[in-house]
């Protein structure tokens, strides 16, 4: 079982463990919050650096499956995280808490979600849920002073909780109707036993469980609480690395299982009430955190239509999707953490008026963002959303297809309520920060603007990457 | 060594889960609502035993070890978090906790 | 052991219901560890005796004396148990309580449907003894152990940052609770 | 070396503008931004200009020239290529838009001196001009798709320009919204042409059409009529027109490019380069021409009851794209071009002729309050009158008149043509006649009621445009001589590459000098009672209009009243009555009607979000319920 492959294989996972423990080391000998900052930016882009170079699918006991596509979403997790990490500096410098232990728990996080990625077993899946959730217990109640941080996180505590137990549940039902952990193995005896009560109940408790992670409809609720609740960084880690890595996990489960009749329907209720619910819930929306939260809602209802549609396309349209999405979220949500002035974060739309007339490049950032998030051509939202309507288009999913078309109408219009909001002229005199730690900070805003219209005009090279990815997933 | 149906296990995991589910829902204590929840997961680390024993595995067992070490995770976060509530708001009534919402325009 | 079996299942279900339903805390928490109890029992009879003996140990043990601490920490008395009972009203349970019971029915429609096409013959093989149970927690599923390992870090570190008390007093009976917290982390420690 | 290489240019000089003045715009001084605005749009024009004479003189081989700049993606052999696709009518059209763009840019330089969004105007309106270049000259419909986003993202831009006042963004969230239900169709529509032929290349689609679809096949029912719902939403045609005249909240240049150089001629683009999908289809066809047919007359009707200048021009322009929608109904595919490019022309024209009055008269949009300006604004009066009389065709002498009776003999002639068709057409160039001499009567003759606060006489760059648009008005028709007078017809032979000839009923030709007797006739006749009422006897006419109400049997033969008796019953009450509901917009309703819903329907579900956990909780039992409730019973 232990060969000389698997260590190579499992390196990210390894060093970010690793680096979880000695970062609190560090904090036990000195509290430093700049030197536990670099420390893990240093350690996520090791890890990074060890991704890669894989003979091809790579099984670790059973647990894992370290394939193309678990290398591409642990690498993708991985830049997400780092760019967290960047955000979160200036965010709790201005904190009067401890900050330190934020690295921690943000490094075991992005541990728990890169570990799903490559898991192929009930057990694997279930300890990162665990780990993953957890460490978000802790980052959503961050800032404990504050009310409404504590709120969020017993919200999501509670919650969370209750949709594992709801879980466990459903994987202990499959595992009673199969004998079986492992994804393959459970998949081998599916196919024996597809229409057992027990199987299916458990796969239908499975779903809400997952369901309640991704934050899809009717397991919504939680979802802008949380977000507005939280610190903006976590806000753009549950948003993007928590939901990215279930979506993944969803999709290996699935296909290893077939994807059932009757489960597609169910998906399609999914999908369609996401999209609707998402968007309408938006439309009158005030705070920016709890309208990106709903738009974040109908945005994993597009993902469930390319899930849907499935096939090497569905997932070449998922992955690439889920890309946009984390770029825009990210610089979203960084760009909230950007703008907290002594820990208020600015949350009101009004909080925004005129913003271009102040800082033109961070209007001209959110705008385009909004405009992605929109999926207005020439952004790399645009080709996320063209790539899941093909898939859908292809899968012959014309109900999908048409509500997909018909919410983004509705989403358009709370997007660009946002924009016009960026330009408009302050009635009175709005001061935005300047933050002392803009540096790293603006380059990462460059860096995602520039991916941002980059992957718009040009994502011929993403694709092709993406591609790959799956054929060496199938491999 | 017994020979009680597999699905009237279930049945007892099932109840046990659902009495728990109900506790979260009418419960306005958290104390209470974090104690149903611990009863939930108990019920589904029945499950696995059950599972372990139908299918004469150390596998179900594995998992219910695991389940545990998770509820203590979770009990020991769930409860610093009810003490900073009770910090914050001097009551542990879950309906005081509606800070965060869409508000009526 | 059929009877056992029952007479266990019909206890864990009271003690739960009562637990459950309880206004006092503290008699809740001792019904909940009786129900415990008696699932480990049902544990021992499906062959599982190491999980049993960690059902007792850990679950009605440690984790519920953690909560026992919580509850006599925030301990308001008669207080509480008055409120708990103006909280626990007819329109607080009804709904919840009806939508339950109609996801039970479909529920237990479901298993029953699934064992008419399930063949099985109940426990036979006798039980799975704590060195099969070791030998694959240290073989297979040793990267498992590594995770609940961090699991349990990420459960420390939030616990110890949320629960840890802001201000340092400066006398020493204003510590007290700081000085809980630290002992349940203690106990989570335990656990590992 | 190849002139047509550089092609790419003509998109490239606009979107280099745009990102100059977008990033350095708030830098940069006034001047600059003028130039820098203007100059791109002149450099793309004189590209165009270069590329059509080589066009010209030696057209490529194949009719058409195609390149290809880099492929977009590449997904599952779908493979969308950023690619240019020249052939005559491209031509055509991004010769009008460059050029006509160019004049408008230059007069916006005076027009808009001062205004605080200087360089926020310049920018929007280069990344317009780009848009509307690149979405003609697409080869493929994802291209196509992308200006026209484009288009329909400037317009929103620049309707709402001075977004300080509530009703101007209102103007511009309606055209908005209003333009995005017809996109709805259209990206459908695009959908199904992907599911049927596995591409968005446009030459590839045609030219796999007629093989794929019989005449009057379901298919190419479905997308040609789902494609004519974005062209209808883009042009502001029936049932979709009520943007158009609310749209004038922008700056008057604003209105000059929408309505003749871009926005709203895109929906006859599209169809006119989609020809091959409506000859399949012969009752989508007869649709388009019922449609232009019905517009035209409504928004005539529209014109004549409406006192704001730019209203009146508004609604003019619904109609006349009426016109061209009725051309291509009836397979008349050269003359809508035709009639688009005179239309870019006067219709400019017009607009920036407004524009100088609306100026002089600070602000005042109401013709009733103005008047008497002959003398005061020569300039401005003569080619507005130029504008006007091409407006309204008066014959031999303006280049309208050439275009819009092409198409009135079409509609009669052609194969699809009928009477009726030609009737509506005939009545509404009527009607056409009498609104565009009220409007130049009221506005110019009888006495001043204002004094001329800043003359625009004096801004050079303003009365070049006027003049040069105003000479095109007139000579711009004589490329395309009637049949019947000579055979000189350049402009249909040189689009008959790319678009067929009009099909003509047997033994027609004669008919044609006839019809052009009746509209002379029918034009010197609406001039004249324009005159009358308006010049002649304004003061009975505007009497006759406060007690008509009370005295129905009023001498009805009373010499020069008879117009006026005509109007208030015959046409007022009607006009009255249809512009009634337009102006309340009634089709609106619907629209708000679904802002409305949806509206309604965010509070219910807002309400959900109460932020009570244990609410939260039973959704979440809630939702495990419908999921085995599906699994049960589905």
């Amino acid at each position: 079982m232990w060969h000389q492959q698997v260590i190579p294989a499992l390196f990210p996972q390894i060093i970010l463990s690793v680096a979880a423990v000695v970062c609190m080391l560090l904090i036990a000998v000195k509290r430093n919050h700049a030197v536990v900052h670099l420390f893990t930016l240093l350690s996520l882009l090791l890890a990074l650096g060890s991704l890669g170079r894989i003979p091809g699918v790579m099984g670790v006991d059973g647990l894992f499956v370290v394939d193309g596509l678990g290398v591409f979403m642990t690498g993708l997790i991985l830049i997400t995280a780092f760019f967290i990490g960047i955000f979160s500096y200036p965010y709790f410098s201005q904190s009067v808490l401890e900050r330190e232990e934020y690295y921690i728990l943000l490094l075991l996080a992005t541990l728990g979600a890169s570990l799903m990625v490559i898991s192929n077993h009930f057990i694997s899946f279930f300890l990162s849920l665990e780990i993953l959730s957890v460490s978000l217990y802790g980052m959503i109640a961050y800032t404990k002073t504050s009310t409404v941080a504590t709120e969020a996180g017993v919200k999501y505590l509670m919650l969370a909780a209750v949709s594992s137990a709801i879980l466990l549940f459903g994987i202990g039902l499959m595992y009673v109707a199969t004998g079986q952990l492992g994804l393959s193995g459970i998949g081998r005896q599916a196919v024996y036993t597809p229409t057992s009560g027990w199987f299916t109940a458990g796969l239908g408790l499975v779903l809400a469980g997952l369901g309640f992670k991704l934050a899809l409809v009717p397991f919504h609720l939680w979802t802008p609480d949380v977000y507005s609740g939280a610190p903006a960084p976590t806000s753009a880690f549950v948003a993007t690395i928590s939901k990215g890595s279930v979506f993944v996990f969803l999709w290996r489960l699935f296909d290893s299982i077939g994807r059932d009749e009757r489960m597609v329907i169910i998906f399609v209720v999914i999908a369609v009430a996401s999209m609707l619910i998402g968007n309408w819930l938006a439309l009158k929306q005030q705070n920016l955190k709890r309208l990106l939260a709903y738009s974040s809602i109908a945005h994993l209802g597009y993902l469930i239509v390319a899930f849907v549609a499935a096939g090497d396309r569905g997932l070449d349209a998922a992955i690439f999707y889920l890309v946009a999405y984390f770029i825009s979220m990210l610089g979203a949500f960084g760009l909230i953490s950007y703008l907290t002035e002594s820990g208020k974060e600015k949350l009101l739309l009004q909080d925004y008026t005129g913003l271009f007339w102040q800082r033109p490049a961070l209007a001209i950032l959110l705008s385009l963002i909004m405009l992605s998030l929109a999926g207005i051509p020439l952004t790399a939202g645009f080709i996320g959303k063209f790539y899941v309507l093909l898939a859908g288009v292809y899968s012959a999913q014309w109900l999908l297809v048409m509500v997909l078309i018909l919410s983004s109408v509705i989403g358009l219009f709370y997007y660009l309520r946002v924009v016009v909001q960026l330009f408009s002229r302050p009635d009175h005199a709005v001061y935005f920060p300047r933050s002392p730690y803009a540096i790293s900070t603006g380059m990462a805003f460059l860096v995602l603007f520039i991916l941002l219209i980059w992957l718009g005009i040009a994502p011929g090279n993403l694709i092709t990457q993406i591609q790959q990815v799956v054929h060496l997933a199938r491999g | 060594m017994i020979s009680v149906p597999v699905h009237v296990q279930l049945l007892l995991a099932s109840i046990l889960f659902l009495i728990g589910l109900v506790g979260v829902l009418i419960r306005r204590n958290v104390i209470f609502m974090l104690m149903s929840v611990e009863i939930m997961l108990n019920a589904a680390g029945l499950v696995f035993i059950i599972g372990g024993a139908h299918w004469h595995q150390a596998d179900g067992q594995a998992m219910v070890i695991f389940i545990l070490a998770m509820a203590a995770a979770e009990v020991a976060v769930g409860l610093a978090l009810i003490l900073q509530v009770f910090h914050l708001h001097k009551t542990v009534d879950v309906d005081c906790l509606e800070e965060l919402k869409d508000t009526q325009s | 052991m059929n009877l056992v079996f029952y007479i266990a299942a019909l206890v864990a279900i009271f003690a739960t219901l009562r637990a459950v339903l309880h206004k006092h805390a503290v008699h809740a928490l001792l019904y909940l560890i009786v129900s415990l109890l008696s699932v480990a029992v049902i544990f021992f009879i499906l062959g599982a005796p190491f999980l049993a003996a960690l059902e007792v140990i850990i679950y009605a043990g440690a984790i519920m004396v953690l909560f026992v601490f919580v509850v006599m920490m925030l301990n308001r008395g008669e207080a509480a148990v008055q409120q708990e009972k103006e909280w626990f009203r007819f329109r607080t349970w009804a709904w919840p309580s009806v939508l339950v019971l109609i996801l039970f029915v479909e529920w237990v429609y479901m298993l029953w449907r699934g064992s008419a096409q399930q063949s099985f013959a109940g426990v036979t093989q006798g039980p799975i003894q704590p060195q099969q149970v070791g030998e694959l927690l240290f073989t297979q599923y040793l990267l498992g152990v590594e995770m609940a390992a961090m699991m349990l870090m990420a459960g420390i570190i939030g616990a110890y940052h949320i629960g840890k008390q802001k201000q340092k007093s400066y006398h020493r009976y204003l510590e007290e609770k700081s000085d809980q917290i630290s002992i349940s982390e203690n106990k989570t420690q335990e656990v590992i | 070396m190849d002139v047509m290489h550089f092609l790419w240019l003509v998109p490239a000089f606009p979107l280099a503008g745009f990102l100059l003045l977008a990033l350095l715009g708030l830098r940069l001084p006034a001047r600059a931004i003028a130039w820098i605005g203007t100059v791109s749009i002149g450099l793309a024009a004189l590209v165009t200009l270069w590329i059509g004479l080589d066009f010209l003189q030696q057209p490529p081989a194949a009719g058409h020239y195609r390149q290809v700049l880099w492929t977009w993606f590449n997904i599952n052999g779908f493979a969308p290529a950023i690619a240019l696709y020249l052939d005559p009518l491209s031509l055509v059209y991004i010769f009008v838009i460059t050029f006509v763009s160019f004049f408008i840019h230059l007069y916006s330089t005076a027009f808009m001196r001062g205004d605080e969004g200087y360089p926020r105007f310049f920018a929007y309106m280069n990344l317009f001009v780009f848009s509307m270049v690149t979405l003609v000259l697409a080869d493929n419909l994802l291209l196509l798709y992308l200006g026209w986003e484009g288009v329909g993202l400037c317009s929103f831009l620049l309707i709402g320009f001075w977004y300080r006042d509530e009703a101007n963004g209102y103007a511009a969230r309606k055209a908005f919204i209003v333009t995005r239900i017809g996109d709805t169709a259209f990206i459908i529509g695009l959908f199904l042409l992907v599911k049927q032929f596995h591409t968005l290349d446009i030459q590839d689609i045609l030219s796999q059409a007629p093989q794929v679809w019989a005449i009057g096949a379901a298919g190419a029912f479905w997308v040609s009529l789902l494609l004519l719902g974005g062209a209808v939403g883009k042009s502001a045609q029936l049932p979709l027109q009520t943007w158009l005249p609310d749209a004038m909240a922008g700056p008057t240049p604003v209105s000059a490019l929408i309505h003749a150089a871009t926005m709203v001629t895109a929906g006859v683009y599209l169809i006119a380069r989609m020809h091959v999908l409506y000859s399949l289809s012969p009752t989508m066809q007869l649709v388009v021409a019922i449609i232009g047919v019905l517009t035209l007359l409504i928004a005539g009707f529209s014109a004549l009851a409406q006192r704001d200048l730019k209203r009146i021009l508004a609604y003019s322009t619904i109609s006349q794209i009426g016109y061209m929608f009725l051309a291509l109904g009836v397979g008349a595919w050269t003359a809508a071009v035709f009639h688009f490019m005179i239309h870019a022309f006067f219709k400019a024209l017009l607009f920036l002729g407004a524009g100088a009055v609306i100026m002089a008269m600070e602000e005042e949009h109401d013709i009733f309050k103005m008047g008497g300006l002959r003398k005061k604004m020569p300039i401005t009066f003569w080619t507005f009158l130029a504008g006007s009389a091409a407006l309204a065709a008066v014959p031999i002498i303006t280049a309208g008149f050439y275009s819009k009776d092409l198409i009135l003999f079409d509609a009669l002639a052609s194969t699809q043509g009928s009477t009726w068709l030609w009737l509506g057409g005939f009545i509404g160039a009527f009607i056409t006649v009498l609104y565009t001499f009220r409007m130049v009567f009221v506005t110019f003759y009888g006495e001043q009621k204002k004094v001329i606060a800043h003359d625009p006489e004096r801004e050079t760059a303003m009365m070049i445009p006027l003049m040069v648009l105003g000479v095109l008005s007139i000579i711009g028709g004589w490329i395309e001589l009637p049949h019947a007078w000579a055979h000189f017809t350049p402009f249909s032979h040189f689009l008959e590459s790319c678009l067929p000839a009009t099909q003509l009923k047997a033994g027609v030709e004669s008919w044609e000098l006839w019809l052009q007797l009746l509209t002379a006739i029918m034009v010197i006749v609406g001039i004249y009672w324009s005159w009358l009422a308006y010049v002649k006897r304004p003061a009975l006419a505007y009497q006759l209009k406060q007690t008509a109400w009370g005295r129905a049997l009023y001498p009805f033969f009373y010499k020069g009243w008879m117009f006026d008796q005509l109007y208030d019953t015959l046409l007022v009450k009607p006009v009255v009555w249809l512009s009634r509901i337009d102006r309340h917009d009634f089709i609106d309703y619907i629209y708000e009607g679904f802002g409305q819903l949806n509206i309604g329907i965010n509070k219910v579900f807002s309400r959900t979000q109460n932020g009570y956990l244990r609410w939260y909780l039973l959704c979440v039992v809630g939702g495990v319920l419908i999921i085995f409730s599906l699994i049960l019973f589905v």
